[in-house]
């Protein structure tokens, strides 16, 4: 295994911890923004816990050379907003996490540096500004551009009014010596190179990608519950339902929702919804119907560990199986698990263009971790997409269901050409009446399934990293992209790549030619029961030689997924 | 227009000989003809009971959904293009039983859809189980020892809940009936309409003629405005008042309060992305 | 295979067609109860259209010399009540058929006796005795005793009074000469032998076995929202539910009825719930609760062609994987799919035990056809069954979430001793308080998710029928049991055995070996996508050669399966 | 009896400081407490929000079930015991929202259950979006442009649905609270008791004072039995009464109308199949 302090200089892994309402959030937004903006890459993820104040959560922002966009578990610096952060991150405090603070409130025995930021913040005009002291202090230690987080400090702060922008901006300085102080004095030992053109960068996050994918894809219609971690689409596209003319409706339950934008669907505006898993559970039945009534349907299904509420703000991917088997009967859909921003929006993008297509439901499957982290990114994609019109214009001879050769009967809607638009939630004849007739009970199942044929050949293929002759083979889907990506760059192996599927289902045409070809192959997933592992061996027979999970409600760690991925190719 | 504009033709219709839903499936194509609706503009969507079956013996466009969901699913529909006429049809366990959380935030939301509930106090589809407006005491195979739960007065509710258009109409007065779903459909805002039908196969306690018994017009005398007064009536459950109990016009819709429709009534299906405001807008995340 | 007039010898198949409300179930009940008296084994299996007056539907009654409990393909006598009855069974009118009724009426080509049942109803006073007329004839031509029809008659009409029973006499009596009458002719060659022990036989349908099957296993508790074919057991239940002492509640919705049931379940009743796959959609969340809480549930999924409304009153099999993954988050389940109605109801009583045993949902899977069906049995095998207690008093130490050794915390009820039962949809701590933290979310999980060891041990296995030996191995599960076993009797072939599970989940542990043994392996299910032999691929990597599915809404026929296995059987 | 008895000891409560919940939470305990019910008796259930964390704060039997769905599962447990004092605590989302057809259906079926709303007007624990009692008009990261639904009136709806015990408290008035929640469990049926209760971390125009100055508690010139009159004062949106709005006892329970507790009150768990008699019904199917 690679170096750990060899690493270090090319990025630095800061963390923040407090309790809930103590600023922690705003630290993450500006630190990042300043330190994209001065050239360097950077990543945050945060965890925390289903409360509004207190408890004790933390932000992990890396800062780096080049992108690294993974979620890790060693600290270099720790900033506690207070003692109980401390507590809640003792395991993953080592001898080479510097802590930075009050030491005496912070009563801690391990290697800290004494900064008073309480102290520093009163010179400032009080307390209050101790958490910009303290981004002034990171970035100070960081080598960032102290011009470019005072011009910050002022447009944030700016509708604050001119005095609170001065005492930001003086208690930035304040922690910016101290910083810098601190790395002249030797007690750091990073190097980050700056790279100019990332200060153009895009800071996006997984929540964000997907909104904007939707709102790329002509998403006309959203319609959901609150549940964590999906309501964050939906309050995207309500904050931005004016300027992009979307609907975005709260409805009074998720069943509710789903049959809201079906309705829509129906009626031809692109629809979505977005839920976590107990809400998603209530819409299958919705979902069955979009099935049946070959009504494009787009569901973002953001998941967080089970069963039940579970860890209502913690991240899993157990609800793959959920999503494939979803609603009674059977019919054909599509679903995506982006792992990077880009695919989130490309996919996203895709996932309407998709469901129109084939007149489908289309799952965009992510999960907290990824929702809710963000890193810079030069662009998302946006340049390459465009959107397909599969609404045709009726005319009298019009039948909803009409037979056709590849299963895909020309979609009309209300109101558009003179034809009517008759559609069923029983089993129905091309004119989307009601039957119970054999003959085209069979041709319908038929028609449907067979979709499945046109939308394998339309695939997203996984993405393979590293060498193409590997022994071997780490597979991963979802929001592991990046965390599986830099375990394996950790290990500096030739004989290991990572395989990582965007569309989970159907499987890609050649996944099991690209899965025989290793030795060794292990699949990694943040769920009990290996289910990406199964629905491999259940669709192409291949059964994966290691599984390699974790569901305890948070994202695996790089180093430390590397470490078990080095024990399996050790022993194989 | 006659109202043959709305035949489907040479068509089987399943529902038994007698049943209710025959003299209702005519006063409502009476209703949509006799206000020269254009069967392209009419969208009637259902969810699954006997009631539920409605759109399939009508010539306009039609989304047969899932039980209780009916009244989600149109007003989407009514979201989505504002152009349409949009019914929602389904029996008293469609829309009171599996739909009640959706009858109750209809009536907040106000979209501009007319609600048509074939009331025959009964689970006809499913073989005679009680549905929420059973009176107490009937016997059916599931509730043995007869319904012991209250009946749901959906009028009343609806009232408190704040509907804007509350009537009730019975089977047996056909053009009564056809008035009744003509202004529920001129209303602007959600209407519902619960239209008493008799199930000649599992109700024999609430007949024909116990209804004809029991309802009565409103006259002049009644105020549609005084909403207390309507709520008196809708209260009563021994006399069954038929017309419009509560009517007040004038409140805003659902899509009058969408953002989308403040500069265009286009239809959603009909706009495409602004792509340079997309990435302008993307643009301000560096 | 085997020559059918062969076979014809020892079993007739009759249907009786005509539209709803037209009396077919009165003659079905009549008649299977009278010939089963007389010493016939008899089957019968209805089909019908979602409606409730007209329409065509029909009922078929097999009578044999032995058991012969399987829907076919062939009919031997059939009894059309009005003209659409043959319009509707046309396609399987054969030669072979022999039409009964009046010719005039019928307008038929084929092969048509002339009876003129209403004329001959007239007589006896009136038309309405019709059926009975055609009852009396099916009893004569099976040389059915006539005393013991008379009898059944009386017994079934008494509380009509005695005017109507002896015009039912009268006219069966009618119907029963002119039977014997075309006996005696020789226009029928059936020679069915009597087996005098069959008139203590019992007649229960998969509906009734069930819900026997829960009141046996001690069933407290159903609460349900009526939907076919699910709802036979509420109604069964609610019927009984004086005497056996159950709570039968119609809910407002399923959403509903799952909540009461775990709430019954807490405070300790023995609870269930009965639907279908739409009904079922909408219950998941709950069955995740019911998971994570571990609170015994038991579920009665009643499948029907899906998706979406689907096909309301017929047969599939396609909600396996719905059962399988239903709920989000993971969390253990088990899942019986009788295929006998002994099994139904030794398998729902079970499926009580077991749920208390290891505090988990778990699911009785069967079709519209299994329920609506059923044939002579000599015993349910009620008298094998016991019910196990394992609900604890309490005291004020009690914990409900105990980490034990076997992952199964001893289950107090509320009011049953000293202790407090805290429950929590959350993860939780062995207090049952929610928490988030690391360490205890991995102990219940692995808890929880470890009691399938346990359970996988306390398998059922599956039923071999056939030579040990096979070559070729046809598996089989839930409703198929007998059609199966059936068309491989039919083949007569020394190297062809079936192989049924009852037991679908998990499943039991010798089921690769099993499969294994055979060169060529068939899998017979209802549905469209061959869930069963995914399952069986997913979980032991088996991949069955050949997959015989059907997914039209009918039942196999055991006729027509057989060609096909033998076609399969031939080629490999 | 000492309201300590129910508290838990030592554990963190994860409200808000200053959150309404906490006083709400000491009058529940007060209220247990006083009617001298030991812990043992009482069961808590609850949905998920902010408000239906409180059993975890209580030393009794406690259910937390999911988003919703407290009152079916509080129904499913009274049936199965009798005995127990049972409770079903939530927000106003949880139990008008999400679970808005449970609350219309556990009033026409009347079981002898406490339903407890803490009515802040805002989905707490999902960070502030509209609840179905939030305010025309309030502004949220969900409702951008403002509330734009009719908030629902659950005391009013309550009555109409045939509720048999309505009532309404408020934090603020910590005595008020506890003896209102007295009546609601002594009470033989459903009770609704609807609790304004200030969330001050994402409802700024609900608050405290907001509250203070629109409350006014019932006097005795309110006659709890009379139902018309009990609409009328639960219509009034602009003042908010306090206490019981209606209250009729006599009406039978769900409990009541059970076959299984005709005979004996044994809870269901003590229940044991009668072998014979289910050979016997067997032997029926010969
Ligand atoms: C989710 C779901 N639950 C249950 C059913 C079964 N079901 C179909 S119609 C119906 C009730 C019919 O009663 P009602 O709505 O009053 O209509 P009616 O037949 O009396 O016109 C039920 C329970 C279903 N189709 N879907
Ligand atoms: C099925 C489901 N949908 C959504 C959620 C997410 N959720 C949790 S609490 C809540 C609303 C909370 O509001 P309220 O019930 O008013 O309680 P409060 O937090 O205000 O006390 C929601 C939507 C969930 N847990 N389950
Ligand atoms: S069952 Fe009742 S409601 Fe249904 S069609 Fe027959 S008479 Fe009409
Ligand atoms: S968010 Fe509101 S309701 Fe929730 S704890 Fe905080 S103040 Fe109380
Ligand atoms: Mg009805
Ligand atoms: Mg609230």
């Amino acid at each position: 295994m690679a170096d750990r302090m060899d690493e270090r200089v090319r990025d630095v892994t800061i963390v923040v911890g407090g309790e809930a309402g103590q600023g922690i959030q705003t630290i993450e937004f500006i630190l990042t923004r300043v330190l994209k903006r001065s050239g360097y890459h950077v990543f945050a993820t945060k965890e925390y816990m289903s409360r509004i104040r207190g408890g004790s959560n933390s932000t992990l922002i890396r800062v780096g050379s080049q992108r690294v966009p993974a979620n890790v578990d060693r600290i270099d610096l720790l900033v506690p907003l207070d003692s109980g952060a401390l507590t809640h991150l003792a395991g993953r405090i080592s001898k080479d996490t510097l802590i930075i603070g009050e030491k005496k409130a912070l009563k801690t025995e391990h290697n800290c540096v004494d900064i008073p930021f309480a102290a520093m913040a009163e010179e400032a005009g009080g307390k209050i500004y101790a958490n910009t002291v303290a981004i002034g202090f990171l970035c100070g230690i960081l080598e960032a551009d102290l011009a470019i987080l005072e011009n910050y400090l002022k447009e944030y702060f700016g509708r604050k009014g001119k005095e609170i922008v001065a005492r930001n901006v003086q208690a930035a300085g304040t922690g910016y010596r101290a910083g810098g102080e601190m790395r002249s004095a030797g007690r750091v030992a990073f190097s980050i190179d700056r790279d100019p053109s990332v200060a153009g960068n895009l800071l996006v996050s997984g929540a964000e990608a997907v909104s904007l994918g939707a709102i790329s894809g002509g998403c006309r219609f959203i319609s959901s519950y609150p549940m964590s971690p999906g309501t964050a689409i939906l309050t995207y596209l309500s904050r931005h339902s004016e300027k992009f003319g979307i609907v975005a409706e709260q409805a009074e339950d998720e069943i509710a929702a789903v049959n809201m934008a079906v309705g829509a669907s129906y009626a031809g505006a692109r629809a979505m919804v977005t839920t976590s898993g107990g809400g998603f559970a209530l819409m299958e039945e919705g979902v069955s119907l979009a099935g049946i009534t070959e009504t494009p349907l787009v569901i973002h299904l953001g998941q967080r560990p089970g069963p039940a509420t579970g860890m209502a703000t913690r991240t899993e991917q157990a609800d793959l199986d959920l999503a494939l088997y979803a609603g009674h009967g059977e019919f054909p859909r599509i679903i995506y698990a982006p792992g990077r921003t880009e695919d989130a929006f490309v996919l996203t993008h895709r996932a309407f263009n998709m469901a129109d297509r084939y007149q489908v439901p289309v799952f965009v499957l992510t999960d907290q971790y990824f929702l809710d982290s963000y890193y810079s990114t030069s662009s998302l994609g946006d340049d390459a997409v465009f959107n397909e019109d599969h609404v045709i214009e009726t005319d009298e001879s019009y039948m909803r269901y009409r037979l056709t050769e590849d299963g895909i009967s020309p979609r009309g809607v209300p109101g558009f050409g003179t034809g009517l638009v008759a559609v069923d939630s029983h089993e129905h004849t091309e004119e989307g009446h009601i039957t119970e007739e054999i003959g085209v009970r069979n041709a319908m199942m038929d028609k449907r399934m067979g979709k499945i044929r046109a939308i394998l050949a339309d695939s997203v293929p996984p993405v393979l990293t590293g060498p193409e002759d590997y022994r071997v083979l780490v597979v991963g889907w979802g929001s592991n992209f990046h965390i599986i990506a830099e375990a394996v760059q950790l290990l500096r192996k030739d004989d290991i790549s990572c395989l990582h599927f965007s569309q989970v289902f159907p499987l890609p045409p050649d996944t099991a030619e690209l899965l025989d070809r290793a030795e060794v192959t292990v699949v990694v997933e943040n769920n009990f029961g290996g289910q990406f592992a199964r629905l491999l061996r259940a669709h192409t027979g291949f059964e994966a030689g290691h599984r390699i999970l974790q569901y305890d409600g948070r994202p695996f760690c790089s180093e430390l997924l590397a470490r078990k991925i080095l024990k399996i190719a050790r022993r194989n | 227009m006659d109202k043959k504009t709305y035949d489907r033709g040479d068509i089987e219709i399943t529902w038994c000989p007698g049943c209710g839903n025959y003299p209702l499936l005519e006063s409502l194509k009476g209703a949509l003809a006799g206000l020269g609706l254009d069967p392209g503009e009419v969208v009637v969507v259902s969810g699954i009971g006997q009631a539920a079956k409605t759109p399939h013996y009508l010539r306009c466009h039609m989304f047969n959904g899932l039980h209780g969901r009916a009244v989600p699913l149109a007003t989407g529909v009514k979201a989505a293009n504002r152009h349409m006429t949009v019914l929602a049809i389904g029996g008293d366990g469609d829309m009171y039983g599996e739909g009640g959380n959706h009858f109750l935030h209809a009536i907040r939301r106000n979209p501009d859809i007319t609600n048509l509930v074939h009331n025959n106090m009964v689970y006809g589809l499913t073989k005679g189980q009680a549905s929420p407006t059973s009176p107490l005491g009937m016997v059916t195979p599931v509730q043995v020892h007869g319904v012991a739960a209250e009946p749901i007065n959906p009028l009343a509710v609806a009232i408190t809940v704040g509907a804007t258009f509350v009537a009730r109409a019975f089977t047996g007065d056909g053009e009564g009936t056809v008035s009744i779903i003509q202004e529920a459909i001129k209303h602007r805002g959600y209407a519902l309409v619960d239209i008493l039908q008799p199930c000649v196969t599992y109700n024999r306690v609430n007949t024909f003629q116990w209804f004809s018994e029991r309802t009565y017009h409103l006259d002049e005398s009644h105020d549609p405005r005084d909403m207390m007064g309507a709520l008196k009536v809708a209260m009563d459950r021994e006399r069954l008042a038929l017309g419009i109990l509560y009517a007040s016009p004038g409140k805003p819709t659902f899509e009058d309060t969408l953002p989308v429709y403040a500069r265009s009534p286009e239809p959603l299906h009909r706009r495409r992305v602004d792509r340079a405001l997309l990435g302008e807008h993307i643009g301000e995340k560096i």
